[in-house]
């Protein structure tokens, strides 16, 4: 039995004054109207706030200084991180090529790729989304249909790929792509590429949510060209980048802050002297929520050590999970009814009312349930 | 140096407790051989050392809640510290320690205790009482109080106390009655961890070895989903835990403890659920040791104040702080 | 009589309703055709049987929810009800009903309503607005009310009805607002049985169609016990409905409208996330009629009273009745 | 998709006089000091108040006259039994007789047996309990290993039964035993005996569970010879006899009540004016009680109509488990704590204790979760 490690993370000197420094630029930009809270993090992209951020060096900043990061720390990005998350900022248009798209370039990518990528991520001027899903593959990669061919000085891709958020605003979208055959094993065969999005034969159509809005996307791949140098690391080894990456992604503040505002928003209900289910639950939820960013910073600092906390990260995804689903469903029930006003929109009902819809997303995200415990359940010695 | 504690301990506990002890100490008898090996060890002094006495008690109860060990260490722990603070002499052997309980009511004046503490751990078999009263830390001499006898689900003895009498010693108290209470809960928190460990393994190995329709229990979907539950309860409780212990001292111990206590007494509820659901019968009988864990679990959680009475205490907090002041409060923390 | 009066709803909304129209409908339009025909289909009037127009109605709104019919049917069956028993004409068309809301406020005096309803269902398009305040039943004319946009979380129409002026038509009221408030949540009760059961057919049919790794998603053990889950909350569900319907103009109709309430209410949560769960992203898509069904499980079960509040009032009442009164009650009802 | 149905029951007239007539007798044996109410009802056997039961013509409600039965409606037993359960009345000695062992004998027993047994159960005067559990097989029944060898005259039984519940209290034990091989499908081959238990070669040792009471045993059945005459319905069908049983078995008043009495503990604790947090749990409950015994009553009105629902028997089953186990798991939290008597066992808490450490057993009641859940799945359409 593989025993669950959570070591303490240790904050680099200065963490807390540039925790001050996020929040006073999130208070002045604010000020100014540059943003307003918004819900969920994955919605609501901001590419022009997103310019912002990397004009502060809070992308990529823990990439090396000569492609344009700024070589801090991964628990100084933590810090960054959860306060742009709380704060209800609109990162959504960054979000991706800062946790994922960049960090795959700098570690398997070309140096003329990180050259000509990851500066201009850092300054918040291109944007990438994510091509992996298929209307025929959800969580099982191998069955990727969308197939590329080698040609002369390139690759011509063609398929389709669904759920592709927020590849309307982008200009690159890393893309699985089946190259060869499923040997020597199962998972063989796959291939990541950078796809411009603005190439010929790439169409993107909307899928709109179940609330109408427009995040998601179908991406169109007709016979595109992709020259030799958009494929990222081996051909082949597609399968094996994209789950090596899985601790990033499982285990970040993101993981269960998506209704922390839902959380703000019912202690201010509550008013100063809650009434006992009040109290009750919002002294639940913070309770929760206080070990889960502890479980979370402690892989934070863990993978900043060079370790791949997966099973930890797991945990944190399938907790978070449950955290942000119960946090709406707990909050309509002991909520005060105030008391409307018309033609103003309640706050509280609000986000209360964005939470319920977007809640079933919040299993789409990362890995769905039944993996994640499976692969806790593999640590555990089950067989 | 905790990790060095923890490991002693551990070993210590291992080799030491059995089901033969649990069941003879439930029926009444106490492990006095394990008592003087703790003390030999110096287990009970685990709070000594200014630096990392904290931790080095947090590792002593972890390993005494994962062997379920049938002693008042806990009581003993706090109790040394709390004597040590105000000063007064530490008698040998194993101490009880009140209040326990809200309802806990005392009086001291005139060089005179009177109180009535409803949950006391092991007052008969203590060497003294320790009681926090009026401002003051009393020693009684536990042949001189009332004892009525009671126990927990898990059968550890929690006994009703009343005194009527002067102490052997008093010194001002250096704490508020809040802290012991919050130190009473964070040593819950720990024995939680450790016996929810224990519980993960042997339910976790149980799925393995137990066949049933062909092939091992542990293949079953079903059964590995409800053993990473499991799993994940016990992580967010080793970490609740370990943020309580590294602040125990500090500014923030009330968020800290009540975040480890409502963490961890939910986790204990739900470990317990789990562990009895993949093991079926066999852990519902009294021959397997399974129930020594979970009874403690059950018996952990409500010591020391609920989930629900931190959670809604906490909330109030919260409240108090407001909506905007609440992550500030976290991250400051 | 009430099987066919379902067999008949079921087969019209079954035939009318389809995604197209729900999209339309959201936008802004109003179903007229559909409209035509449920009145001609005398669904409306489903009410006005002495004996059976509780059960028939009934059967109307399950298979309203069923196939999440865009139209004020139980605005309407309700309202015509009110004016019925009042003596009052009934006008043809979409009607309107107030309050539905604890907070809404009202005074009719001097033959004056004033009045802020916030949360009417379909003013804008209904033919009168059936106001029930100060004891009296009151017929309001939509186009002298002052109407402001609003829809619930499904995109029906909710809205701010602010009214200050003559009603059209008055009687004295012939039930309390306790009633009213009740008749409202056994409708939503009826309408989140019909749309659950659609939701699980949508969802287990989709888990045998969907392959992923080589086999349904139907073959997992965990997307199994989702289903089963949901089919036993719309079990719960079905048999809550029929016990309110069945005690609706009864003594106990309290008891059976407010279990049936917090019944369906939680399992529409319940079953709202199991079947977003089974389904994954492809029921998150607005082109998938899933959302159809569970934004209205989420509306309705807010609708004239969460299962909180109506289980808080359960509560204090069964405080009354006392731990002795309690099952003499429950079998008595 | 086979849809569940509960179609509404219709109680015999009589039903609620007969209802009024059980509280009376209850209430007459309680003041005369016969009985004392107990936790749950799976525990405290007590072989005098089955007889006085018996007397009352309440066990065996449903049988016939010619073996002792009283020929009245399986919906007056429902009445009778639930008044039973909920007053806390110590009817564990004849439960199994009457719910299981005598309808099994009266299905397929032979004359013979029936007139032996039944009018003997139904006078509260023989109990019997199940043998089917082995250590090696819990709900996987084809796996049983007791091993039944025809000779002349009758059957010489060799095997180890566990779990066997009031073995120490029962005169006789319907025991599952392989008296052939797994042919032609892998649930052949069981055959069902009546056991009498004093009969030479069985020994019965306690099993305490863990709150150190005995309700379970361990059979051992060392060459026990049992006459022709005890084999009860065809050899070899005794899966397809286990099996036919379970609509009954898993709809029952017993699969929701067993945790009643702390319902009502908390009732009062809660007081005429309760706060609002023990309000919302108590009404709650109420409503999950109220739906599950009009699914329990519409299932006995089906099975009275010979109908099988054992889908509907199935949701029963595991809503009830879960609504049982939930009681003591909220009443702990958010009962107000009241100031500890010395010297006196405060109500509230003894039951609740009493729950909590019985919680475990629930489940182990007529079928796993896992089980229960499969039916209905299956149900459903899923293949």
């Amino acid at each position: 039995m593989t025993a669950l490690r959570f070591d303490p993370p240790t904050l680099p000197p200065g963490a807390e004054a540039l925790r001050e420094e996020v929040r006073r630029f999130l208070a002045d930009e604010r000020a100014k109207g540059t943003w307003s809270p918004r819900g969920d993090f994955g919605t609501h992209p901001d590419t022009a706030f997103s310019r912002l951020v990397g004009q502060q060096g809070w992308i990529g900043m823990t990439w090396p200084r000569q492609y344009g990061g700024h070589e801090r720390s991964g628990l100084e990005r933590y810090v960054v991180t959860e306060e742009l998350l709380v704060s209800g900022a609109p990162i959504t248009a960054h979000w991706i090529a800062d946790r994922q798209s960049g960090p795959l370039i700098l570690r398997v990518g070309t140096e003329a790729q990180k050259q000509r990528f990851l500066p201009a991520i850092a300054r918040g001027e291109i944007f990438f989304c994510i091509g992996m899903s298929e209307p025929d593959s959800g969580s099982d990669l191998v069955s990727i249909r969308t197939k590329g061919t080698k040609v002369e000085g390139g690759w011509r891709i063609t398929g389709r790929k669904v759920w592709t958020s927020n590849a309307h605003i982008c200009d690159y979208a890393i893309t699985l792509v089946r190259t060869g055959p499923q040997e020597p094993d199962r998972h063989s065969g796959l291939s990541q590429f950078i796809l411009d999005l603005k190439a010929p034969g790439v169409e993107i159509r909307p899928i709109r949510n179940l609330a109408g809005h427009h995040d998601f996307n179908e991406m169109i791949l007709d016979d595109v060209f992709l020259a030799d140098d958009m494929l990222v690391g081996q051909p082949g080894d597609g399968w094996k980048q994209v789950t090596s990456e899985l601790a990033f992604e499982r285990s970040g503040p993101e993981r269960f802050l998506s209704t922390y505002r839902l959380l703000a928003a019912l202690v201010d209900r509550g008013g100063t002297a809650p009434d006992d289910r009040v109290a009750e639950a919002t002294g639940r939820f913070v309770a929760h929520m206080w070990a889960l960013r502890g479980m979370s910073l402690s892989i934070a600092g863990m993978l900043q050590a060079g370790e791949t906390p997966n099973l930890e990260a797991a945990c944190v995804k399938d907790l978070g999970n449950a955290f942000e689903r119960a946090i709406p469903e707990t909050a309509r029930l002991v909520a005060p009814s105030a008391m409307p006003v018309a033609g103003a929109n309640d706050p509280f009902e609000t986000i209360q009312a964005e939470a319920v819809l977007n809640a079933p997303s919040i299993t789409l995200r990362g890995g769905t349930r039944e993996i994640l415990r499976g692969i806790i359940a593999r640590g555990l010695g089950l067989r | 140096m905790s990790d060095l504690v923890f490991d002693t301990a551990d070993r210590l506990f291992r080799d030491a407790v059995d089901k033969d002890l649990l069941d003879r100490t439930e029926a009444g008898a106490f492990p006095e051989a394990l008592w003087q090996a703790v003390e030999e060890t110096g287990l009970v002094e685990a709070f000594a050392d200014p630096d990392t006495g904290v931790a080095d008690a947090a590792a002593v109860l972890r390993a005494a809640g994962r062997h379920a060990v049938p002693l008042p260490i806990a009581e003993t722990l706090l109790a040394r510290r709390l004597l040590q603070r105000a000063g007064l002499d530490i008698p040998a052997g194993p101490l009880a320690l009140a209040p326990t309980d809200v309802n806990d009511r005392s009086a001291f004046a005139g060089g005179r205790l009177m109180g009535t503490f409803y949950s006391v751990g092991w007052a008969s078999r203590a060497t003294a009482i320790v009681a926090l009263a009026d401002g003051h830390v009393l020693v009684v001499d536990p042949a001189r109080a009332r004892i009525e006898p009671g126990r927990n689900l898990a059968g550890e003895p929690r006994e009703i106390v009343t005194i009527d009498g002067p102490p052997l010693a008093a010194a001002r108290a250096p704490i508020m009655p809040e802290t012991l209470r919050r130190e009473g809960a964070w040593s819950r928190s720990l024995l939680m961890l450790g016996a929810m460990e224990t519980t993960l393994e042997v339910a976790a190995t149980y799925a393995n070895d137990r066949v049933q329709f062909g092939r091992p229990i542990g293949k079953q979907q079903s059964i590995q989903h409800q053993l990473a539950l499991m799993a994940e309860e016990v992580a967010a409780s080793a970490v609740a835990a370990r943020l309580a212990t590294e602040r125990l001292d500090g500014d923030e111990a009330f968020l800290a403890v009540a975040c480890a206590k409502i963490r961890c007494g939910e986790a204990a509820g739900k470990a317990a659920e789990y562990a009895h659901q993949v093991m079926g019968a066999i852990g519902f009988t009294h021959e397997h040791t399974l129930h020594h864990l979970t009874r403690r679990l059950w018996s952990w959680r409500d010591e020391y104040g609920r989930e629900s009475d931190w959670s809604i205490e906490l909330g109030q907090r919260v409240a108090l702080v407001g909506a905007n002041g609440l992550w500030p409060w976290l991250t400051r923390a």
